[in-house]
């Protein structure tokens, strides 16, 4: 497959009153045309702030990029002029924000906002841009687009907001689409109505998918590789199944278990103790150690380097060293290793 | 719409009454006589006078007669000026003070539009300290102050403008224009500076930032129209700020303003006048504040639908 | 004109358009050579309230309907009042009760009608009639004209007034008793005529813009909305004696600026403008500077009845000492520095004069004069007989700046001199002082005083007992008789009723200390070389533009 | 990345146990809302700056008048206009007691014959301005410190009350100030000055009686916006009495606003009762203020500056200082800011 | 059963209401909470779960209807002294961890509030030891207790909340949403606590929230709303696996489960009100279809659905 955007060793950087954040703290990854790679992590792990990055829109006066690079198509995003960003953004990579209510600007028409990337990147004319806003919004399922174009965002729900949204960020056929957080505001049912509406819309344009969440659920969902991040790094990465049936690192552990599915049943559930990081501050050697139960030594003291697992599977934890003792994941995390054919629990033959 | 606009003109009739009311009986506890030579006239022929203007009735009898008046648009005669109406008075007086206000405004507004982005966009630069220094120095030197300025330098003695009086059309109005403006430009550029720089952080800049468009498009398409709708706002009560405030700008420059009659009236007691004025800037002002209101209805659309109750 | 001593009120902020005569005679009518354009361009302090001669009651009006208006008598640029509408001097009765005039025969109306005696009889009805609601009328025809004060006070009708017309052009005028200034009144605004078919057919409009009144004076009215802050005059060309009028045209700003006036004098703009004190001082070596005889003066109150008790100046002494502590030549010169000068006396110099031109102020002299070791010695003494150590007075005031400024000045210098006095600060707007005054409630009272009609009286009889001007308490069984005298059996005799005045006058300064001489007003101005002839008066309308002309100014 | 794990030390592979109470811990010293203000707004340099001034000039207005040689109400009418000297700027060429009299410029010290020094100058009456500047100071603080507390004191009491109990109460409450934005406050002010007795006084309470209208808005919003927030109605759900969530929960919340609108407000009080001087309504002399100051000065802008310099410098300071003040206490203590 | 310790009675909530943007949150429902069970609320967002806890903790006056607390109607005329009384029996944990702290208290005032509104302790000590305790019992620690709200992370801040509410030693705790805004890996941590508590102090929760996945691990009984009416309540098991409502079933196809398989062959079902077709006349009560399994239906469906759920067994 083909490696659309390569982000390498990204190291990045806040300042504030408080003193320096170090909100990335050496992330890479790649991403493959028409894939969907899901980034989960807790709050704060620094999934935004990667994806903004890419696009770079981070505040120029407080942000610092400290090393790495962001190559996309070859080219590195970290080096472009302003000017030379604008005509990538919104034409080859575009984004979808978390919040519905508020990512629409409400004092402008709907059929404004969506036209207006067109008629920036793609030189249609005004008559035109208006017929493809048409299709776009017949596209994302809303009724009766040609009147709905000339009407504000709070005439419509939050739902259809988002489709608005979505509409927008594919209005030029992006080569990449970064969604943030698309359906975290939207309940259940409207969720699943925009998760299905953006799976559909990938298959027609072929575009990737950069997908954040901290949903699991979403994740399974969508996703066909997923990162997790945790304290600004990406500890675990793999494919969907990877993830979900044979995880590695001790977080995506506590991730995995502390979501009760439908049929769990224990008394407790799995919670991972304590509180994220402070970036201000990060803490010496593992960040995560500090609230894992298989902390060993060395985790207080280096940074674990990146084990690969399979071809697509890799995480950075002490324990994947040789030297490493062999802990027991908890239950849960058994129950679906036993799942996947090629983990140590595996029972076989229950796919 | 126009069921909103008729509710609104009901609601400011009720205002009107009120304010006509109160300021009515606020007259009433006003020392000394609103008849000038008052003291030259003995008890009996002081008697004769006032029975003239009507001010020997009870003064619920004078209220009753004054609102009979008013409905049908009367607002008595003036005692300064020999029993001129008050009405023909206001309406001759109205114009310079309009222009003046009106041009006061609409530069202040803009220049202050101008300062408010530029510091903005600009923010912590030499830019931003700079256009709000010169906002802050704008409020904090007294509009006279800054008039008798403009009057000796730019007019006395470098004759760019006429020092005074309201003789050369559009010139004269220039100089107590300016004056009047520093204070609309200040509020103005200070409003749209907090305001652009909240709004420039909000969700869905960044999202026109991730369409592509360019800082101009950001600032002016995107950011500008809602960083306007707090200025919005506050138009209404500057705006009548600057009727009042002109006063002093018009005795400075000699305009036949209404805001100059409006103090001599104060100082003379000249009640019908007061009052009359005190109406007429209400009317004013819930005028621009019903205006006002509808603007902010077309700038932002989120309230034109809501048929809002400000 | 005037009245009332309003305020202090040359400080320029009220009337900086006070603007005045080099002294008016002086350069004679030159047979300078007349320029081509002969506009002038002035700057008046208020806006014209009314031009109705029935109702006019300030200065801005009265000096309109001087010059646009004309009465049986003017004053002249010598200040005597010489016939102007009257052909020639009346008859006057033995007895000093009748006065029979002839009306010129070429004196016209501006819209083409003949000036008649039943113009003025019909006027001066008018003005005397309680429905006009006049301020002047009753109080310059009352005491004057026959049964005037009657018909003011609605006793009897107003065609009993002392005036008739025996025919177009004979008035035949009846006194109430001998008034010796009689002819200089007839100069004064509220004795012009009015056109009684124009008046009636005007109705409630009469004289509220300058289309709806007429003029048989110098000058039309014109450009003038009622309200406004400016207007023209523009040379009547049916005027009897338009051959001495040089003007062709007075444009007229209202400027209430004495800074915004001085700049409109140095851009060109207009021709003349008054100074206040800082002005003054600046503009003291101008060529252009010219200085403004007035006939104001300005003095303190003594309230000795506050609230219905008599209070620390009820005291002689007090008064004597209150009335000699301040130094009234630094006042002058230093805090009014416009050419005021300091008032030993309440009928001011250069105002009034005998039959052989003595000035009056030659009998008195000077009186309480600054003095602040007498000042101390009264003091001490007054104190000593009300049994206290402490005195607090209360100086009522203006609320203009320089009044403010004059209060501070007096409050200072009082309080040095007479030890254990304090003196508060009371600075209100006019209309208030005039309430505060009626109820008799201040200690002291910064007041001033311009004169109604060419003749001591017009000042000294202010204190009478009862007169609304006194409210202060002051009542003097001696002195009410010299006043009653000099009105009344003295009138023919003019010797004995000078005296009569002045010691009345004496009195009142001086030995009562009723009141405390400040100074006497004076102004001082800038005006362009090349205007020239404007004649100041010391009472009625200020100014006469009748003789004014425009020499030079072309080169 | 993978880098030098060949020399690990003995025992890295150790496991560890965590306590899970440590993870719990907060690392940040415990700092109080104010501390915590405090630390921000000392890296805003315009507000430290503001704050330095004001306090300044604070001072100054106290210990102004006993620095000069010269009492402030002492008339010297001999030493009238004189322009302001101060020894050692002679040779700067201004402040040297040099003037423009009649056009030409000469030494009015030596013209006068003075021979000590005014360094503000002196007024018409042979005042000194240095004390009569740092008094007038010092009663435009008083001013504006008293109706910012009226105001406060009011515009609080009215907003909150009309937004706490809302509905009818809010609805009548809120007419009533619709009715009163309506009268142009001079108006009222104006009446209230002539009908009072003037001096201080009449101009605190003028100044306060349309002043809280503002004060009120911007507390009514904020408590409509806190009265709902899940804080309040926890307290409500424990049973608290109104009073007890209006001092412990509502007023705290509301605090940091009210001080800095006072901050705009006291710069526009000072302001206001200059105006009223100008229309003739300011102070009853001899008590002077920056207001009477300037008005008294303005006039004679073009010959001695000096009496209108001084007092609009430090009116001008004033005004600057309380808004970059203001602005900083926005900045520094409005929560969405943390961090 | 156990005994009854709330009954929910024809409950109606409506704001504005009269003017034109009446808003009907909560129309008319009636539910019971036995003592010791968890009651679990879901539904989408605006269906008025928020107003219906509200309600019952008489944060609003209730439109209509009964509120009987352990006999008692919580929304009849009261003095303040039952009030408080109230107030100590029934306590609330709130949605958003952010907005439900003071954020100028301490933790230590936060906590003790409870305390001082009903004079709790005898001394400052006595105070201080509760707050101590409490904190303790939420998994914080002392220190903690002089700390201002901003410096804590979302989950501590919800326990924050928790001790809140417990200080006064409640029997009933509506937990609206408390875990919606926390992250995943803290949502176990409140998740559990609240579960011990339960078990130490034999607490009744109305639990409300919308990720139906916690809601059945928690809960014994689910009660299912939809535009301001309750449509369904039954164990918790049993509405998983045999919902008979169509929105229940919509919503219940909706929920994205951790597990890349299932996901992949989910079916999601979409619900339109259209389908019931009801008649003018038709009443729409609960009927009990099976033990304890109630659904808002008419006469008809009650009849389909008794068949229906007869052939499953
Ligand atoms: N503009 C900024 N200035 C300072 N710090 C920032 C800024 N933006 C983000 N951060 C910090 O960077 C870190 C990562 O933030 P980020 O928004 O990427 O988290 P996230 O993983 O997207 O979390 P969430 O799930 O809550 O969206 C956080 O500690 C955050 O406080
Ligand atoms: N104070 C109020 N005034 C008017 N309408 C209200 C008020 N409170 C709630 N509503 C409306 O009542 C309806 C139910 O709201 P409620 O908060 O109970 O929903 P919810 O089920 O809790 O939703 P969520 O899951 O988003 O919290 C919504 O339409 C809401 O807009
Ligand atoms: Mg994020
Ligand atoms: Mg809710």
């Amino acid at each position: 497959m083909e490696k659309i955007l390569e982000v390498n060793d990204l190291k990045l950087s806040f300042h504030t009153f408080a003193g320096e954040v170090q909100a990335i703290r050496g992330v890479s990854f790649d991403v493959y045309k028409g894939e969907t790679i899901a980034i989960v992590g807790e709050s704060g792990s620094g999934k935004s702030v990667t994806t903004k990055a890419i696009m770079r829109l981070l505040p120029e006066s407080s942000s610092e990029f400290k090393d790495g690079h962001i190559l996309f198509n070859g080219r590195d995003l970290t080096k472009l002029s302003d000017k030379e960003m604008q005509k990538i953004r919104g034409k080859d990579i575009s984004m979808i924000f978390q919040d519905p209510m508020t990512s629409l600007n409400p004092t402008m028409t709907i059929g404004k906002q969506i036209t207006e990337p067109l008629l920036k990147h793609q030189k249609v004319s005004k008559s035109e841009a208006r017929k493809i806003a048409i299709d776009l919004l017949r596209m994302v399922g809303m009724p009766k687009p040609e009147l709905r174009i000339k009407q504000y965002p709070h005439q419509f729900s939050g739902g259809q907001r988002q489709r608005i949204v979505i509409a927008i960020a594919l209005a030029c056929n992006p080569q990449i689409l970064i969604a943030d957080e698309p359906t975290t505001a939207l309940d259940v049912t409207i969720q699943a109505q925009i998760l299905e509406l953006m799976k559909d819309l990938q298959k027609k344009i072929d575009t990737s998918i950069i997908f954040i969440t901290h949903d699991l659920g979403v994740v399974a969902n969508v996703a066909d590789r997923v990162a997790v991040m945790y304290g600004g790094r990406i500890v675990e990465v793999g494919t969907v199944d990877e993830i979900f049936y044979n995880p590695q690192h001790p977080y995506t552990w506590g991730l995995l278990s502390s979501m009760p599915s439908l049929d769990t049943a224990e008394e407790k559930l799995y919670a991972i103790p304590g509180t994220p990081p402070d970036l201000l501050d990060p803490p010496k050697g593992d960040a995560f150690a500090l609230r894992s139960e298989y902390a060993l030594a060395i985790d207080l003291e280096q940074e674990p380097p990146t084990f690969q697992i399979s071809d697509t599977h890799f995480a950075s934890t002490w324990l994947l060293h040789p030297d490493a003792p062999q802990v027991e994941p908890p239950v849960s995390i058994i129950e679906r290793m036993k799942k996947f054919p090629g983990s140590r629990y595996y029972e076989g033959g229950t796919r | 719409m126009a069921k909103y606009i008729a509710r609104r003109l009901l609601y400011m009739f009720l205002t009107l009454f009120l304010i006509a009311t109160a300021s009515f009986f606020l007259m009433k506890t006003l020392p000394g006589s609103p008849i000038s030579a008052a003291n030259k006239l003995s008890p009996e022929q002081l008697a004769v006078v006032e029975a003239k203007y009507g001010l020997d009735k009870p003064v619920p009898v004078q209220y009753g007669v004054y609102m009979l008046n008013l409905v049908q648009g009367d607002l008595g005669t003036s005692f300064q000026f020999g029993g001129k109406s008050v009405t023909g008075l206001i309406l001759d007086r109205m114009g310079p003070s309009f222009i003046l206000g009106a041009q006061a405004m609409v530069f202040g507004v803009f220049i202050g539009i101008v300062f408010g982005m530029i510091a903005a966009l600009k923010q912590n630069s030499i830019f931003d300290y700079g256009s709000t220094f010169i906002a802050i120095l704008g409020i904090s030197i007294p509009s006279f102050v800054f008039a008798s300025f403009l009057q000796y330098w730019l007019a006395a003695q470098w004759e760019l403008f006429p020092v005074a009086l309201w003789k050369d059309g559009w010139m004269s109005s220039v100089l107590p224009s300016i004056s009047l403006a520093m204070g609309p430009l200040a509020i103005s550029a200070r409003f749209i500076r907090t305001e652009m720089i909240e709004v420039l952080s909000s969700d869905y800049i960044t999202l026109a930032k991730s369409k592509g468009a360019n800082g101009y498009e950001v600032a002016f398409k995107h950011a500008f129209r809602n960083a306007l709708i707090p200025l919005v706002t506050v138009l209404g009560p500057l705006a009548a700020g600057l009727l009042t405030g002109s006063l002093v700008i018009e005795q400075i420059f000699a305009i036949p303003g209404i805001g100059e009659q409006f103090v001599k009236a104060i100082m003379v007691n000249d009640y019908a006048v007061i009052m009359g004025t005190t109406l007429f800037f209400s009317v004013f002002l819930i005028a621009v504040i019903l205006i006002v209101d509808i603007l902010y209805g077309i700038i932002d659309p989120r309230i034109r639908l809501s048929g809002g109750n400000s | 004109a005037c009245g009332d001593g309003e305020d202090q009120n040359n400080d320029g902020e009220k009337e900086p358009g006070e603007v005045t005569t080099d002294d008016g005679n002086g350069e004679g009518d030159g047979e300078e050579a007349l320029d081509a354009e002969q506009v002038l361009n002035l700057i008046e302090g208020a806006e014209i309230p009314s031009v109705d001669s029935a109702v006019a009651e300030d200065q801005v009006g009265f000096v309109v309907l001087n010059n646009t208006q004309e009465g049986l008598f003017r004053l002249n640029q010598e200040n005597v009042a010489i016939p102007a509408i009257a052909a020639g001097e009346p008859e006057i009765s033995e007895d000093g009760l009748t006065y029979t005039f002839k009306i010129r025969e070429d004196a016209k109306w501006s819209n083409g009608d003949a000036v008649t005696a039943k113009d003025f009889e019909f006027a001066w009805k008018r003005a005397i009639d309680p429905a006009t609601g006049s301020p002047y009328g009753p109080y310059m025809m009352s005491g004057v004209l026959k049964n005037a004060e009657k018909i003011a006070a609605g006793e009897m009708d107003k065609a009993e007034l002392g005036v008739k017309a025996e025919d177009d052009t004979t008035l035949v005028v009846n006194l109430e008793r001998p008034v010796p200034y009689f002819l200089s009144l007839m100069s004064f605004g509220t004795f012009y005529p009015q056109n009684e078919a124009f008046v009636t057919e005007q109705g409630e409009n009469y004289a509220t813009n300058s289309d709806t009144v007429i003029s048989n004076g110098p000058f039309l009215l014109t450009e003038w909305d009622g309200t406004g802050l400016s207007w023209v005059y523009k040379k009547n060309d049916s005027y009897w004696d338009a051959e001495s009028v040089k003007l062709t045209q007075i444009n007229w700003d209202v400027v209430k600026e004495n800074s915004t006036a001085v700049n409109l004098y140095t851009t060109g703009e207009k021709d003349r403008t008054g100074l206040s004190g800082e002005y003054a001082m600046q503009y003291a070596n101008d060529p252009d500077l010219i200085k403004i005889p007035d006939t104001s003066v300005f003095y303190l109150k003594f309230n000795q009845e506050r609230n219905g008790k008599p209070n620390a100046l009820a005291n002689v002494n007090i008064r004597e000492a209150v009335a000699k502590s301040f130094n009234k030549q630094d006042l002058t010169d230093v805090v009014l520095a416009n050419g005021s000068v300091p008032a030993n006396y309440l009928v001011p110099v250069d105002f009034a004069f005998d039959a052989d031109a003595v000035d009056f102020r030659e009998v008195n002299g000077d009186m309480a004069e600054f003095n602040a070791e007498e000042a101390k010695a009264a003091w001490e003494k007054g104190l000593a007989e009300l049994g206290v150590e402490e005195v607090t007075l209360e100086l009522l005031g203006g609320d203009s700046d320089l009044s403010k400024k004059m209060d501070e000045y007096m409050k200072s210098q009082m309080e040095t001199n007479l030890p254990g006095l304090t003196v508060t600060l009371k600075e209100v707007p006019f209309n208030v002082r005039l309430e505060l005054d009626d109820a008799q409630d201040y200690d002291i009272q910064f007041a001033g005083w311009g004169p109604d009609y060419q003749d001591p009286m017009t000042f000294v009889d202010l204190f009478v007992t009862g007169s609304p001007q006194n409210n202060m308490g002051y009542s003097s069984e001696e002195f009410d008789g010299l006043i009653e005298k000099a009105k009344g059996e003295l009138a023919m005799d003019p010797e004995a009723r000078w005296q009569a005045m002045a010691d009345a006058e004496k009195l009142l300064v001086a030995e009562d200390y009723a009141i405390a001489p400040v100074y006497q007003r004076a102004g001082v101005g800038l005006s362009k070389p090349y205007v020239k002839g404007i004649v100041k008066h010391p009472f009625g309308g200020d100014y006469s533009y009748k003789w004014a002309y425009i020499s030079g100014k072309g080169e | 990345m993978t880098q030098n794990m060949e020399n690990l030390p003995q025992g890295s592979f150790n496991r560890v146990t965590v306590d899970s109470a440590a993870a719990e811990r907060i690392s940040k010293p415990a700092l109080s809302f104010w501390q915590d203000a405090w630390l921000r707004i000392r890296k805003n340099k315009a507000a430290i700056i503001s704050m330095v001034l004001l306090l300044l000039i604070f001072v100054m207005s106290f210990v102004g008048p006993t620095l000069s040689a010269h009492e402030s109400d002492v008339q010297t009418i001999t030493h009238a206009n004189l322009p302001p000297k101060i020894p050692g700027f002679e040779k700067l060429g201004f402040w040297d007691g040099h003037a423009k009299l009649g056009g030409t410029e000469v030494d009015m010290y030596e013209m006068k014959k003075v021979d000590t020094n005014y360094w503000f100058g002196t007024d018409g009456l042979g005042r000194d301005m240095f004390s009569r500047v740092w008094e007038g100071t010092q009663i435009s603080l008083l001013i504006a410190f008293v109706a910012a507390f009226i105001d406060m004191v009011v515009g609080v009491a009215y907003g909150g009350i009309s937004a706490y109990y809302g509905g009818r109460t809010d609805d009548i409450m809120q007419r009533i100030v619709e009715i009163l934005v309506g009268i142009p406050n001079l108006v009222v002010v104006i009446l209230m000055i002539l009908v009072m007795d003037p001096g201080i006084m009449a101009i605190i309470i003028a100044i306060s009686i349309t002043g809280w209208i503002g004060m009120s808005r911007i507390v009514r919003g904020q408590i409509l916006k806190f009265k709902n927030q899940e804080f309040v109605l926890a307290a409500r759900t424990l049973g608290a009495s109104d009073s007890r969530i209006i001092q412990k929960h509502l007023l705290p919340n509301i605090l940091a606003i009210i001080i800095i609108n006072t901050m705009f407000t006291i710069p526009g009080a000072i302001f206001f009762e200059a105006f009223l001087s100008f229309i003739g309504l300011g102070l009853q002399p001899p008590a002077a203020s920056l207001g009477t100051l300037i008005n008294d000065g303005f006039r004679l802008i073009q010959f001695q500056p000096h009496i209108l310099l001084f007092p609009s410098i430090i009116l001008s300071i004033l005004m600057i200082a309380f808004n970059l003040l203001g602005d900083g206490l926005r900045d520094a203590l409005d929560p969405k800011m943390k961090d | 059963m156990t005994e009854k310790l709330l009954e929910i009675k024809n409950l109606k909530q409506y704001f504005n209401q009269g003017k034109p943007n009446e808003v009907r949150a909560v129309d008319g429902i009636s539910f019971d909470i036995y003592r010791g069970e968890t009651l679990g609320l879901v539904g989408e967002s605006g269906c008025g779960k928020s107003t219906t806890g509200r309600s019952i903790i008489r944060l609003y006056d209730a439109t209509d209807g009964e509120v009987i607390f352990d006999g008692v109607n919580v929304h009849g005329k009261k003095s303040k002294k039952d009030l408080k009384k109230f107030n100590r029996k029934m306590q609330m944990i709130f949605q958003d961890p952010y907005a439900s702290l003071n954020p100028r208290m301490k933790v230590m005032d936060i906590i003790a509030e409870g305390l001082d509104i009903h004079g709790l302790f005898k001394n400052q000590t006595e105070r201080k030891q509760r707050v101590f305790e409490l904190l303790e019992t939420v998994g914080l620690n002392k220190e903690h207790a002089n700390r201002y709200p901003h410096e804590f992370s979302g989950g501590q801040r919800q326990r924050l909340g928790i001790a809140r509410a417990l200080a006064v030693d409640p029997e009933f705790i509506i937990a609206d949403e408390p875990i919606s805004a926390l992250d995943v890996s803290i949502q176990a941590q409140v998740v559990n606590l609240l579960r011990e508590l339960q078990k130490e102090k034999g607490l009744t929760y109305l639990f409300i929230a919308h990720d139906l996945s916690m809601v059945k691990y928690i809960s014994d009984r689910i009660g299912v709303m939809y535009f301001g009416k309750l449509v369904e309540l039954a164990p918790a098991e049993d509405l998983y696996n045999n919902p008979m409502h169509p929105y229940t079933q919509s919503l219940l196809s909706a929920i994205p489960l951790p597990d890349p398989n299932y996901e992949r062959n989910r079916v999601r079902k979409s619900y339109d009100p259209a389908v019931h077709n009801y008649a003018e006349n038709e009443e729409l009560e609960m009927r009990e279809i099976t033990p304890g399994h109630f659904v808002l239906c008419s006469e008809k469906e009650y009849e389909s659905l008794k068949l229906a759920s007869a052939a499953r067994v």
